[in-house]
């Protein structure tokens, strides 16, 4: 196999980059620019059992090196995901694909993960539970190690394909997280999910995003989510899968040096359609700068 | 959708805060009017959209208000500089129902993209007429230009110092087949109000993308939900739901 | 009095700019560059019981936006403190001082509190709880209310001036954190201290820091602060200090605006050491940009 | 210490890889050999700091190595660009105890230094002798400068492909009243070792300010604590103590 492909959860992937959950839809607005059947996979947009419009615009503010979104998780809905969305994504992409899902009471999960589960060309399921508990007082599922688990064992009766669970860095202490996920059966952890950010116009005196708050992601959050990966990758013995601000060839390996064994791309490739292709191609000559034969030996490799 | 490597030409002041800036290079997949572009600027994260005010083969023009970080980095830029350029986003102006004497309403820097858009229609044969609206005589720019191009043009000020006095909407000709739209918000809103064809408005939001992948400028519409960036930025009257 | 000063628990400040803990020093290095009395105060180097070397060197890595440091407060332990730097910060800054206080232990706290109240030139004290607590199997103050509040209830008792809680954004619930300080007493909260970040060093692939990781802060963390400051200035009735990225004078009426009564200058003075100088002499334009007649009247006026 | 703008006059690379900088502008803080500079670049948060090669009124002369993306970006640069430096920061060199014929020793980047010093030392008429350690032929620079000047002149390479073949101590002359010494830590170290007379050694750490504010380079001597940019960079013989 190739000097960059790795392995997640037993699916051999040709290389470890892949586009994050909610920055390249279903893949086909980015297939018409390139062919990318060249990525790992990717993780599409994050799915729930009910369509939704998600929040009112402006979803989005810029910061510096980064960028705020609220868009809320606006979806179709996972049978019309199924219906309309797969279908069209399997004509553009032939590798098995990561379905991002999410939900707001742990049926929810069950419910959607359970329907995706069956689709032939999902390989993993990449549970997001950054979303608030409607049952259980609006805290987040993943801020508290119990709720998470509980996600977890209600996704992983109901699917038979390797679940990882997307975890949000808005937590004091995301080990013990990540733990009781690992424990409750997870598959791979992925993180980090966006922090909790704000932006105010000046002008208006208004928040920029409608829905006041938002996720701040891009490579501001970097350092917060290379330290998470670290940690989390030393105190599980599951994959994880890095993301956060991960923008060229050298980030990526600077994640799987911390402990990754893919990263996800989220915000780069709204700058740059064309980031994820890049870095692929890029990585092999920044592999021969620091002396990696490899990619799978230096996962974890950090001294 | 492409991303260019495009060159200043051109970057000059029309009034007093707005520019015209012309950049050559390969703009082959500018399709249409109301179609915009999307410029990466050093230090900002995220790019910056402007509409398409002109295009002739290699080169092509826009113009912008200096508002923020953005735009006034670009004021500063000289002849020669280069700009990552992502080419051809969104469905642009849909020329087919115009009929023979649709009117062109632009409101400040929604005045722009009417251009190429009066250029096309002339090109079909058409003859549109042209409404600018400005707050003030000292923020008009491009009347001769469209004049130039042979439109009839009515110039509207809210302080009455040049043209008509009062909004685009207390300018509207008697008769028109159709019309085009493209300005702030409320002006949209007047002209949804005030026209008595059908006709096509070009909307604006904050933008993560700019090309479809991100949800971030999503509405709702009669037709569903439409990404302003890339099911828009021009919308059938037919469709619009106003938010508010 | 002037356009630009605010009221800090009853202390009058010519303006809201306060160069932040740790990028400061004690002032006279900045004093030989301008005269540093235009700023409103500010909060020196973090003061320990003990004279403390702080980490191992390298202390500094290198983020896109930001920076990490992990310095390890260093400073010469609060007899020196009060014995060699208050007297030369005394000849080339003549306005009440900020005093910055670390600690390990509670009685630390109480102890380097009690004799830096007795100091005149002290106006507030800011006690930073991003410790790790010694007694405590190493667990930060600040993530834990209840730890907290025992460092603020204990500093109250043997202080006379306003104490500022300084938190640490490496939580969950910042708002739980803020409350339970007010309720101990706290005067006034300090927010954010540095975020906790990771780089590694591509090329020997350790960790950049020799610490392993370190306190991420600059541009990068703004939006992260603004938000803790939104929430926290929304939920307590004691005035907010806003810290994290502040570079500007933009960046100064947004956490104004936020929630904050004065904001502090962290990295950015290390990057460019005339920043807060600059960032006064800037302010009455930018307020005149958005019709701000007195800085006073924008403290948690976002809309 | 000031923060100014200064002008690229000439940016050319000496070696592969190695590059001259000669900038313009205020130097007037500058005011010893063995201090250095903090160049502010386009997009990166913290400053890279460079040594002070030669200064001549208002044009300092620096040179660096392309080792990551700051020195990448500096080596693109062309005449006439601007830099804010802050300028005149750390002790630099002391000359009081040099004697008649001091040794001065630089290995790779850390050759550039010496060079202002061996000027400074022949104004007072001392006869400074010049080690210059390098890997390998294609990497030696300066040495003609070095001989310009009036020095007698050392090259030690480390595969004997010029001059003497070993490192700098193996270059070592058999009298010298005092040494100098800049280069990467393990020659600092041999230096130490092997070196008869007292002498000053220059020292690099990753900084946060580069002027004794953030205390982010701070290493222990038998002196105490010194901050390698402020107390620093140069430390005498007798107040090292090695870390490992
Ligand atoms: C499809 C489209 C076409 C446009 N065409 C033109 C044009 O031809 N001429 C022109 O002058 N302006 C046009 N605009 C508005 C232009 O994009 C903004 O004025 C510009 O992005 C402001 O950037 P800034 O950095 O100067 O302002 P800042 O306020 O510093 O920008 C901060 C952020 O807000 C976004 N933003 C600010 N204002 C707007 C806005 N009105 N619409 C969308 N995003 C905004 C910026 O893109 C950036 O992400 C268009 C906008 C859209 C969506
Ligand atoms: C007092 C002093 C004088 C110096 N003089 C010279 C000189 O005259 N010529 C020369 O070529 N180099 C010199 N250096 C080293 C020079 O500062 C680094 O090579 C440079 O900062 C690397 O920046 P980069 O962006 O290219 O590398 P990157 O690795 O991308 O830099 C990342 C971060 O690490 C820091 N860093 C990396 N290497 C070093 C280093 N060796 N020392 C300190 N910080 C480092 C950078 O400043 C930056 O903050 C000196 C260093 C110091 C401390
Ligand atoms: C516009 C946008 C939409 C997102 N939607 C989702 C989503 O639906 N599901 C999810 O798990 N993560 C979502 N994310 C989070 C990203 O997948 C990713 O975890 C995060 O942005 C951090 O990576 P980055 O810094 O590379 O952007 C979204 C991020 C952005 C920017
Ligand atoms: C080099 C450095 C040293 C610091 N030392 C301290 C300290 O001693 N005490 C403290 O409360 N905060 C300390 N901080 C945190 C800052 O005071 C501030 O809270 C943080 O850096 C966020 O602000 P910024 O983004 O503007 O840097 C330090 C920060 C830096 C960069
Ligand atoms: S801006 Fe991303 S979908 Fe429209
Ligand atoms: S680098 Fe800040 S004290 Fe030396």
């Amino acid at each position: 196999m190739g000097r960059l492909s790795v392995t997640l959860c037993g699916i051999e992937i040709d290389n470890p980059v892949i586009p994050a959950s909610g920055t390249f839809g279903y893949g086909y607005e980015f297939a018409e620019i390139y062919d990318i059947n060249c990525l790992g996979t990717f993780s599409f947009k994050g799915t729930t059992k009910d369509p939704r419009f998600g929040n009112p615009t402006p979803r989005i503010a810029e910061c510096y090196a980064g960028m705020i979104n609220a868009v809320g998780l606006q979806n179709p809905g996972v049978e019309k995901v199924i219906e309309e969305e797969l279908p069209k994504l399997a004509k553009c992409f032939h590798k098995p694909v990561m379905a991002n899902v999410s939900g707001f009471a742990i049926e929810d999960y069950a419910y959607t993960c359970e329907k995706l589960d069956k689709e032939p060309q999902v390989g993993w399921l990449e549970v997001n539970i950054s979303c608030p508990n409607v049952h259980g007082g609006g805290m987040t599922f993943g801020t508290d190690p119990e709720q998470a688990a509980a996600v977890v064992r209600a996704v992983k009766a109901v699917t038979t394909k390797p679940v990882f669970v997307k975890l949000t860095p808005n937590v004091t202490d995301i080990v013990a997280i990540a733990k009781a996920c690992e424990a409750a059966g997870a598959d791979g952890i992925s993180l980090i999910n966006t922090m909790l950010g704000m932006r105010i116009d000046l002008k208006t005196r208004k928040p920029v995003i409608a829905n006041t708050m938002g996720g701040f992601s891009g490579p501001a959050i970097f350092p917060v989510a290379l330290r998470m990966v670290y940690q989390v990758a030393h105190a599980v013995k599951i994959p994880v899968i890095g993301i956060g601000g991960v923008s060229t060839a050298e980030d990526v390996i600077e994640m799987m040096l911390a402990g990754a064994t893919a990263v996800e791309v989220g915000a780069a490739n709204l700058v740059d359609p064309m980031v994820c292709r890049k870095i692929i191609e890029e990585l092999p000559a920044v592999m021969d700068t620091y002396r990696i034969d490899n990619l799978k030996d230096i996962i974890g490799g950090v001294r | 959708m492409k991303d260019v490597l495009l060159t200043v030409k051109e970057n000059t002041a029309l009034v007093s805060g707005v520019y015209k800036m012309v950049l050559e290079g390969d703009c082959s997949h500018i399709t249409a009017a109301g179609q915009f572009v999307n410029f990466k600027l050093d230090g900002l994260y995220l790019r910056r959209p402007i509409s398409v005010c002109d295009l002739n083969g290699n080169e092509l023009t826009v113009i912008y208000k200096v508002v923020g970080k953005g735009t006034r980095q670009m004021s500063a830029m000289t002849k020669g500089q280069q700009l990552q350029v992502l080419t051809g986003l969104g469905n642009g102006y849909d020329l087919a129902p115009a009929g023979e004497a649709p009117l062109l309403i632009g409101g400040g820097v929604g005045v722009p993209p009417m251009y190429l858009l009066a250029k096309k229609l002339l090109a079909e044969g058409k003859t549109p007429q042209v409404i600018l609206g400005f707050n003030t005589q000292a923020e008009v720019f491009y009347e001769e230009e469209f004049k130039a191009l042979g439109c009839q043009v009515t110039v509207t000020t809210v302080d009455g110092s040049k043209g008509v006095k009062g909004f685009v909407t207390d300018g509207l000709p008697k008769a028109y087949s159709y019309f085009y739209c493209c300005g702030p918000e409320p002006m949209l809103k007047a002209v949804y109000r005030s026209c008595t064809t059908s006709g096509q408005f070009s909307f604006e939001e904050r933008m993560g993308c700019g090309f479809g992948a991100c949800m971030g400028c999503t509405c709702k519409t009669v037709t569903g939900y439409k990404r302003i960036c890339k099911d828009g930025p021009v919308m059938k009257k037919e469709e619009i739901l106003w938010e508010d």
